[in-house]
């Protein structure tokens, strides 16, 4: 047993011993132990480094609220940062170490910072760091100098980049209360409201479930007060109704009372089961919310107050009462209120000598008296604390009188000799949730703590959280607060009988002892009381500006320890109340939460990935696929050696000469049915659909409602009433809203349904000189002939048994023909067509070749399409129909859509014969050196087999009356420039003689 | 008759998985009905639709949002106003309301194709199926028969409830195989074998 | 935030598409009023405060909602199917331009 | 007031920090000045900053409503950067950027404008391509642009994923390295000092309540601190917008007030030494001095004026940020907040004279206001002072919506939340 470990007591497991290293030293501890705990036993002080000046620091808290005993920890090359050591459950083999920090813990260079204290002081960078007004080190540069260095002398722990293979999840949970905080009043909240038969969750972010009755020392119905707990937390195990989330801290209350919260699985495991996951990342839904979150102790600020040693009273009595473990031997108490008493007795009987119980106040109750005389304390009544000393471990303190209505200190300073002083400066309600639920706190002057605001969501406050310290008061507010949160009224209850030591709730109003040296607010970000009323002196009055100012309250802590004091000392300085200081608004996360757990619900992928029917015959039979969105799709089926280039070139020639086909199942395929469907059609299309003939399809064109072009598609006319609409593969899902939202908001009287069917049908498009012979070969029930199946005409057949619907049209700009048939279907019929094209020379082509026969054909795409062309910019205005209004028909004439300045849709050819590049610009004049007067760019490029050229397609100012000029693209990004000739965008096949056959 | 190609064919592995020595706590499968449809009927008409559907599958849907029943064979559920989602083992029911849902009454869409039909069983179904969707599947919420519409993320999904630790998740084809291999991840932790 | 779907049920946020201000109307297809169709388009009623708002339930049954939001607090105090109420909700407030 | 440099540092650290003097005067408002300018953030302090410096109007009120700084100044992720498509964008912002270049010595206020770059990442060739358009535009206007290979980024951010196996694998990336971060509260208190030294008055705890007419033409405002009458009324509200106009009889505005969140991570040792975007979503990230990752995302996409964000935003930010950096799972997230930004019809500003008589107009600056603060500032001035745009903001007219000269950099349409 070490030498701070007691031989009994606590809720640690002593014949449990278990192995850990702290900056690679090896330490034991037992089962139950924290790593503050564990190292405390050891006799440890010093954990931790702070931010600025790189103080030594020790431990100040026993929980979630700890600012300095920071560490990182290690699993492998995994990282991670910034833990604090009183939430780490030890277990064998756990690896921590200590941060910010060079070159050790003990000796640390960067404490050199503390000499510079004065100069240091908030709002130092503002002030500095401007460098020169004129040569090298000016405009931004001295300061980026300075930077560099004060970055990497900045930041806490040092994050891994080893990826994670922690697994983390992601859980809906939906309950009719949630209880957050298990300490007697969540206990007993969760435990009526469960009796009620309540569908109820209970969240506490320790592991073990009863709060302060861990460590309370009370007695609650005659057995002591954690065996209560413990046995009313097994009660409520029992039941269905009730899930327990222990180690879960509640960290965000959302509307709706959604709240967010991390339940840390297996942290406290040396090896997770399979498949477990390391955090659990619970939203929950509750219709009502019991806010039993309890309250924070308050350090009290004086010089010094930040040396090892130093640590809050009821962190001292948790680790003595919980883990067996005494932070000092000789201990001083500093306090302005009556529940460091408690402390003082709880570690006199674990085995301390409480040398001195320093109070603010000047006189004292007789009950405080007299438990000060249990613990053999001398009572220093009247006094404060105005100095520590020690090195990185505390020796000892000065106490001076103290005068509390004028806060001065008189006579001679007294030395104490302690290894240990525990400060309370009074209790701060946990109020975290309740203001992140969306009101303000009030202040409680007699309790000198700001209190829960009125519920401005579905919330009911219990126990400390309201402000009510006592363990009865707990009991029957929670009580209550369980009853009323189902809406029970409940019979009355015996009251539970409770042995609890005397004490009255109210501090003193005492936050700062004002002597010589540097008094600590904000531990970790070294935020003293000077910054303070520097920040003062300088205007920075407001709470939200003295927090920005001196960075009082941005740690990681997150202000917990440091809000109350620092308002209260700004407050002192303005000379007005706290409260008129205003308040900060809480808002999520409570406390810290892993980055892991909020991106959970993926799996292991940002997206899914979006399969064509015939994806794994693409990919088995050489496809380099291409994400689309999160669609994948062929890019090209290279042949062994060739590059993307000779492979789309290949493709494009081969199914231009003979055939060629690509799977088009991605695109966006709607079924519009209903009496009103062609009606429907005229309105949301540019061009008429009511007039096409069953059996046939029109491509059409679709504006915005700013007259703006929106997509494009063929829709087929499959019945009187039933069309089949298609839609650029991007677009797809804009589409389906569209429409939706017409027939839903605006027309409601029109009767048509429109579903996605996308993912009902494969397609392939089979196109070239041989498609149709290719078809004919494979295909029965129908023929293919130019007068069964013209031009944007539809047939149905079957191919290898299956059947089909063809539609005869093309973007290729050959004779090309869209087989569709049922997605489950689509390899077989794939498979089927491209047996029957072997002895044509049909090839498979993938998006390269697609794009460059597009281009050569000068089709539009979303590259065109882009949010920001006219029907006109890309010559699509003869789709504009004149006999009817349309989605957009009002909007696309305003001056702006129709000036002669817009950028149009051209063709250009590379006069140069070398590659263009996507995103290119043009100009008139070239100038490499100095680029400027862009005249437009280029939006999609290739190489042309059917042209034998490089060419692309543009928008440019001007457009077709710059047909046959000569222009330059400029692309300073990849240094290419050299000249072009701007043409048609159709290239190729401009008259049609080859689609229409 | 040339057999469908499931989506989930190079990833369905039959077989127990994940944390399984003390037992699985989850089945999943793919049931691959031969027919999924979808019935829509005009405002006002819902009630004709849902007699047709009565008439046509012997299946009588319960009043209000999202009710839906099964036989084992034939499902239906309401998932949203005045539009069903009807499934039959066999293929062909297209066919058998074709007629019977009149240009009156509202439209059929055939969807045996475009929709994956995956199985989730087990005493963790709901606790798995709650990674993924932000609904209540507690039964008194999400009765045996019901039907809901919800998505995780870009994944739309159309769930019915057909048995107290069974439900019947319809997702589209494309996205069936990615859905499926998180569907198995999300089940490691409890152990699961699949069908 | 929970929108109570008057078909699904109260479900998340996330499962809704915004759709914004509801107070808009359409000018008749056939309107050559171009001020009209400007304000339709581009001017929002943009209340702190109760605003009648459109959403879709995109990853639900997809009925587009009228939904009463206070936008100062995002409480909500009513959910009606758009469709039905779709002539009368569109004039209700005042100051809309037509 | 005295400068601030290294020696007065050391001066008054010599004396104990007792004579520093307040950043600012605390003002009581005078009952009528030339200009008020409504709104005491970035925009406001600074269109107040350059009407004394550049055109020596310093008769000027600066109102706002809480205290200074509280809006968007205060709440956004720092960045700063030119690199737009739309040449009026480009302009306009490469003038803010100019002006940033020289902010700290020209308000003697250290706001620690880093110039470490902003790097866009594309995942398809296609999306390069895109990014290539944009840099390009942006070279044609003399502003600097780059591409970088994949390789490259690799070295600049060793912590990114730039594995092939990535859902969406990294095939290159944009480079504006004049771009930067800044420290977004002294912008605010840096031309705050600045403005007051000029004479201007800043009032805090001022909101306005109303507007005092003459017909049609404003002249002046009713506040919570009495009645100010002025010859020009200038507002620069940015989220608020919608709200004050409202008091001015106009109840429709091509904006949406909508709430964007941003995260802060705790502090770590320099990580990430650039800003970065993710170009499958919309993620965006950077490291601040004091180690925090500062990083954001989309706006959570319905009207707001709270402040309080929704967690489905969260879970996408995080989601996206993990997306690249698959190492930072276990850094934890330690703040959240929101802003409420004034979303415009295409996405891009308004400055503008009107539409009332005597009134003047800055709002529309979606979630890109911050790095706007210098130009929208400089070019507001202008406008006030000389009842006409200046080149840099002809463009950002309110009219231009209704004739269709909308500046879409993202090519949306008027759906203020996909911009």
């Amino acid at each position: 047993m070490s030498p701070r470990r007691s031989d009994t007591g606590g809720r640690i497991d002593r014949l449990r011993t278990i192995r850990f290293t702290f900056d690679g030293a090896s330490y034991t501890g037992h089962a139950g132990d924290t790593l503050a705990s564990a190292l405390l036993a050891n006799g440890v002080s010093l954990f931790g480094r702070s931010f600025k000046y790189h103080r030594p620091r020790g431990v100040l808290t026993a929980g979630v609220e700890e600012p300095n005993a920071l560490v990182t920890v290690l699993r492998g090359e995994v990282r991670e940062p910034n833990i604090a050591a009183t939430m780490i459950e030890i277990y064998d083999g756990l690896t921590a170490v200590s941060q910010n920090r060079f070159p050790s813990l003990s000796w640390d260079v960067g404490a050199v910072n503390q000499l510079g204290g004065k100069v240091l002081s908030a709002g130092f960078y503002y002030k500095t760091f401007m460098g020169p007004v004129f040569g090298p080190l000016k405009g931004t540069r001295f300061w980026m100098f300075c930077e560099h260095f004060i970055r990497r002398a900045a930041g806490l722990g040092r994050a891994g980049t080893a990826p994670d293979t922690a697994r983390y999840e992601r859980m809906n949970a939906f309950c009719d209360v949630l209880v957050v905080g298990s300490g007697p009043a969540g206990l007993i909240a969760a435990k009526a409201a469960t009796d009620q038969g309540a569908r109820v969750i209970l969240a506490e972010l320790e592991p073990h479930f009863g709060g302060s009755a861990n460590w309370s020392g009370e007695v609650i119905d005659d057995m002591p007060a954690a065996d209560w707990a413990a046995r009313t937390a097994g009660q409520l195990e029992g039941h269905d109704n009730v899930r327990l989330l222990p180690r879960t801290t509640v960290w965000g209350y959302y509307d709706g009372n959604t709240l967010a919260a991390l339940e840390r699985v297996t942290d406290h495991k040396e090896n997770p089961g399979k498949g477990e996951p390391r955090h659990r990342y619970w939203a929950i839904r509750a219709k009502t919310v019991v806010l039993a979150t309890g309250s924070f102790e308050r350090p009290l600020v004086f010089p010094g107050n930040d040396r090892p040693g130093v640590m809050l009273a009821h962190a001292a009595e948790r680790y003595a009462n919980e883990y067996g473990v005494l932070p000092g031997d000789r201990i001083a108490l500093f306090t302005n209120n009556d529940s460091a008493y408690r402390a003082a007795l709880a570690l006199k009987k674990a085995g301390a000598a409480i040398v001195a119980i320093v109070d603010v106040r000047p006189e004292l109750s007789n009950e405080m008296r007299k438990l000060a005389g249990e613990a053999e304390a001398e009572i220093l009544a009247g006094h404060a604390v105005v100095a520590t000393e020690g090195g990185k471990a505390l020796s000892g303190l000065k106490v001076q009188r103290f005068d509390m209505a004028s806060g001065a200190l008189s006579g001679d300073a007294r030395s104490i000799h302690a290894d240990c002083l525990l400060m309370s400066g009074g209790w701060s309600p946990t109020i975290h949730l309740a203001s992140q639920a969306g009101a303000r706190a009030e202040w409680n002057e007699a309790l000198q703590a700001f209190l829960p605001p009125k519920p401005t969501q579905k919330w009911i406050g219990a126990g400390a959280f309201n402000g009510h310290f006592k363990t009865l008061e707990a009991i029957l507010d929670g009580r209550n607060a369980g009853l009323s949160a189902v809406g029970a009224t409940g019979t009355p209850m015996a009251y539970p009988s409770i042995e609890s030591l005397p004490g009255d709730p109210r501090p003193a109003p005492v936050f700062e002892i004002k002597a010589k040296g540097k008094s600590f607010v904000d531990f970790q970000h070294d935020v003293t009381a000077e910054d303070v009323r520097l920040a003062h002196r300088e205007g920075f009055i407001s709470v939200e500006h003295l927090k920005r100012y001196t960075t009082l309250g941005m740690a990681t802590d997150q202000g917990k320890n440091s809000n109350i004091p620092g308002l209260a000392i700004m407050a002192e300085a303005l000379g007005k109340p706290i409260p008129e200081v205003g308040t900060t608004r809480f808002r999520p996360p409570y406390s810290a939460v892993s980055i892991g757990s909020l991106a959970a619900e993926r799996f292991d992928d940002i997206k899914p990935e979006r399969l064509t029917p015939m994806h794994d015959w693409h990919v088995a039979n050489g496809a380099t696929m291409y994400a689309a969105g999160l669609w994948y799709r062929p890019m090209i089926y290279g042949l062994s050696g060739e590059t993307i280039e000779q492979a789309y070139v290949r493709e494009a020639k081969a199914t231009r000469e003979s055939a060629g086909i690509v799977d088009v199942s991605t695109l966006g395929k709607i079924a519009v049915q209903g009496p009103d469907a062609a009606e429907f059609l005229d309105r949301v299309y540019t061009n008429m659909f009511s007039t096409l003939a069953v059996g046939k399809a029109r491509y059409g064109l679709m504006l915005r409602e700013d007259g703006l072009a929106f997509d494009d598609g063929t829709t087929w006319r499959l019945g009187e009433q039933d069309f089949l609409m298609t839609t650029t593969t991007a677009n797809a899902g804009k589409v389906m809203q569209h429409l939706e939202y017409f027939l839903d908001v605006i027309w409601p009287e029109l009767k048509v349904h429109v579903t996605s069917v996308t993912d009902e049908w494969a397609g392939a498009a089979i196109g070239g000189p041989k498609a149709r012979a290719i078809l004919a070969a494979c295909l029965t029930g129908t023929a293919v002939d130019n007068a069964t199946l013209p031009f944007m005409g539809i047939v149905r057949g079957k191919i290898a048994g299956v059947p089909v619907m063809i539609c005869r049209l093309s973007f290729s700009g050959e004779m090309a023909f869209e087989v569709y048939c049922g997605a489950g279907y689509g390899t077989h019929v794939w498979e089927a067509l491209v047996e029957a094209g072997k002895p044509f020379g049909l090839v498979t082509y993938g998006l390269e070749a697609l794009g460059t026969m597009r281009i050569e054909k000068g089709h539009v795409t979303g590259a065109e399409i882009d949010g920001r062309t006219t029907a006109r910019d890309l010559h699509l205005d003869w789709m504009l129909s004149k006999k009817k209004p349309f989605i957009g028909s009002a909007m696309m004439d305003r001056e702006g859509l129709i000036a002669p300045d817009r950028l149009e849709l051209v063709g250009l050819i590379a006069l140069d014969n070398r590659p263009l590049n996507g995103g290119a610009h043009v100009v008139e004049v070239l100038d490499e050196a100095n680029p400027h007067d862009s005249i437009g760019h280029i939006t999609a490029c290739c190489y042309s087999p059917a042209l034998g050229k490089h060419i692309a397609l543009a928008l440019i100012k001007g457009g077709k009356a710059r047909h046959g000029s000569r222009a330059f693209v400029s692309d300073p990004l990849r240094n290419r420039f050299g000249p072009i000739e701007i043409v048609s965008n159709h290239f190729y096949d401009s008259d049609g003689s080859r689609m229409h056959g | 008759m040339v057999e469908r190609q499931s989506p989930l064919e190079p990833v369905l592995q039959v077989g127990s998985h994940g944390n399984f020595e003390h037992g699985v706590d989850i089945i999943l499968s793919e049931t691959q009905p031969g027919s999924i449809l979808q019935l829509a009927a005009w405002p006002g008409e819902e009630k004709k639709l849902i007699s047709v559907i009565r008439t046509v599958t012997g299946l009588a849907l319960p009043d209000g949002a999202g009710g839906g029943s099964t036989d084992g064979a034939r499902s239906v559920f309401g998932f949203a106003p005045g539009k069903f989602t009807v499934v039959d083992e066999a293929e062909g029911l297209v066919s058998a309301f074709a007629g019977a849902v009149t240009p009156a009454i509202g439209t059929v869409t055939d969807l045996s194709h475009g929709r994956t039909a995956i199985r989730i069983a087990g005493p963790k179904a709901e606790w798995v199926l709650a990674k993924f969707f932000a609904i209540d599947f507690a039964l008194p919420a999400f009765p045996v028969g019901a039907g809901r519409s919800t998505v995780h993320h870009d994944v739309f999904a159309q769930i019915q409830r057909t048995g107290a630790d069974q439900f019947d998740v319809y997702v589209f084809r494309s996205f069936a195989r990615s859905f499926w291999k998180a569907l198995c991840h999300a089940s490691e932790e409890v152990g699961y074998e699949v069908q | 935030m929970l929108i109570t779907c008057p078909y699904c049920g109260p479900r998340d946020v996330l499962e809704f598409t915004y759709q914004g201000d509801g107070n808009r109307e359409r000018p008749q297809p056939a309107s050559q009023n171009l001020d009209a169709w400007n304000a339709y388009v581009y001017d929002r009623l943009n209340p702190a405060g109760d605003h009648n708002e459109i959403w879709q339930h995109s990853g639900g049954c997809r009925s587009h909602l009228r939904v009463v939001r206070n936008t100062l607090t995002h409480e909500i105090s009513s959910t009606t199917f758009a469709r039905g109420d779709h002539k009368s909700a569109a004039r209700h407030k005042a100051g809309g331009k037509s | 007031m005295a400068e601030y440099s290294a020696f007065s540092l050391l001066k008054n650290a010599l004396t104990g920090n007792k004579d520093w003097k307040p950043a600012w005067r605390k003002p009581d408002p005078k009952a009528s000045y030339d200009v008020i300018v409504i709104g005491g953030g970035g925009h406001g302090l600074s269109t107040a900053y350059y009407l004394a410096k550049e055109h020596g109007i310093t008769n000027v009120a600066v109102l706002e409503r809480g205290w200074l700084g509280s809006g968007n100044v205060g709440r956004n992720t720092t960045a700063v950067r030119s690199n737009y498509l739309l040449p009026a964008n480009t302009r306009f912002y490469e003038h803010s950027m100019k002006l940033w270049e020289n902010l700290s010595h020209d308000l003697n206020y250290n706001v620690m404008f880093s110039q470490r770059g902003c790097l866009n990442l594309a995942h398809t060739p296609g999306q390069f391509d895109d990014l290539a358009r944009r840099g390009n535009a942006m070279r044609h206007l003399g502003v600097d642009a780059e591409l970088m290979t994949t390789a490259e980024i690799a070295r600049l951010v060793p912590a990114l994923d730039v594995s092939g196996s990535a859902r969406f694998p990294i095939v290159g990336g944009l480079m504006q390295r004049r771009a930067g971060t800044a420290r977004h509260d002294a912008v605010a208190w840096g031309y705050a000092r600045g403005a007051d030294r000029r004479g201007v008055d800043i009032v805090e705890n001022c909101e306005v309540t109303g507007f005092l007419r003459d017909g049609d033409r404003i002249t002046g405002v009713s506040t919570t601190r009495g009645e100010i009458r002025a010859k020009k009324v200038a507002l620069a509200v940015a989220g608020s917008t919608g709200r004050v106009m409202q008091l001015a009889g106009i109840d429709h505005m091509p904006i949406e007030s909508h709430v964007l969140q941003a995260f802060v991570s705790e502090s770590l040792k320099p990580i990430i030494d650039t800003i970065l975007t993710f170009g499958m979503g919309h993620f965006y990230i950077s490291q601040s001095d004091k180690g925090g990752l500062v990083y954001g995302g989309d706006l959570d996409g319905y009207n707001s004026y709270a402040q309080r964000g929704s967690l489905p935003i969260v879970d996408e930010v995080m989601s996206e940020m993990l997306a690249l950096f698959p190492g930072l799972a276990r850094v934890r997230m330690l703040r959240s907040w929101g802003g409420v930004c004034d979303m415009s019809m295409d996405g891009s500003p308004i400055i503008t004279t009107g539409p009332l008589p005597g009134m003047y107009l800055n709002c529309g600056w979606c979630y890109g206001g911050f790095k706007a603060t210098p130009a929208s500032g400089w070019c507001f001035a202008w406008t006030i002072a000389k009842d006409e745009p200046h080149d840099f903001n002809a463009p950002f007219t309110l009219d231009r919506f209704y004739r269709g000269l909308v500046i879409d950099d993202k090519g949306q349409g008027a759906t203020p939340r996909m911009h």
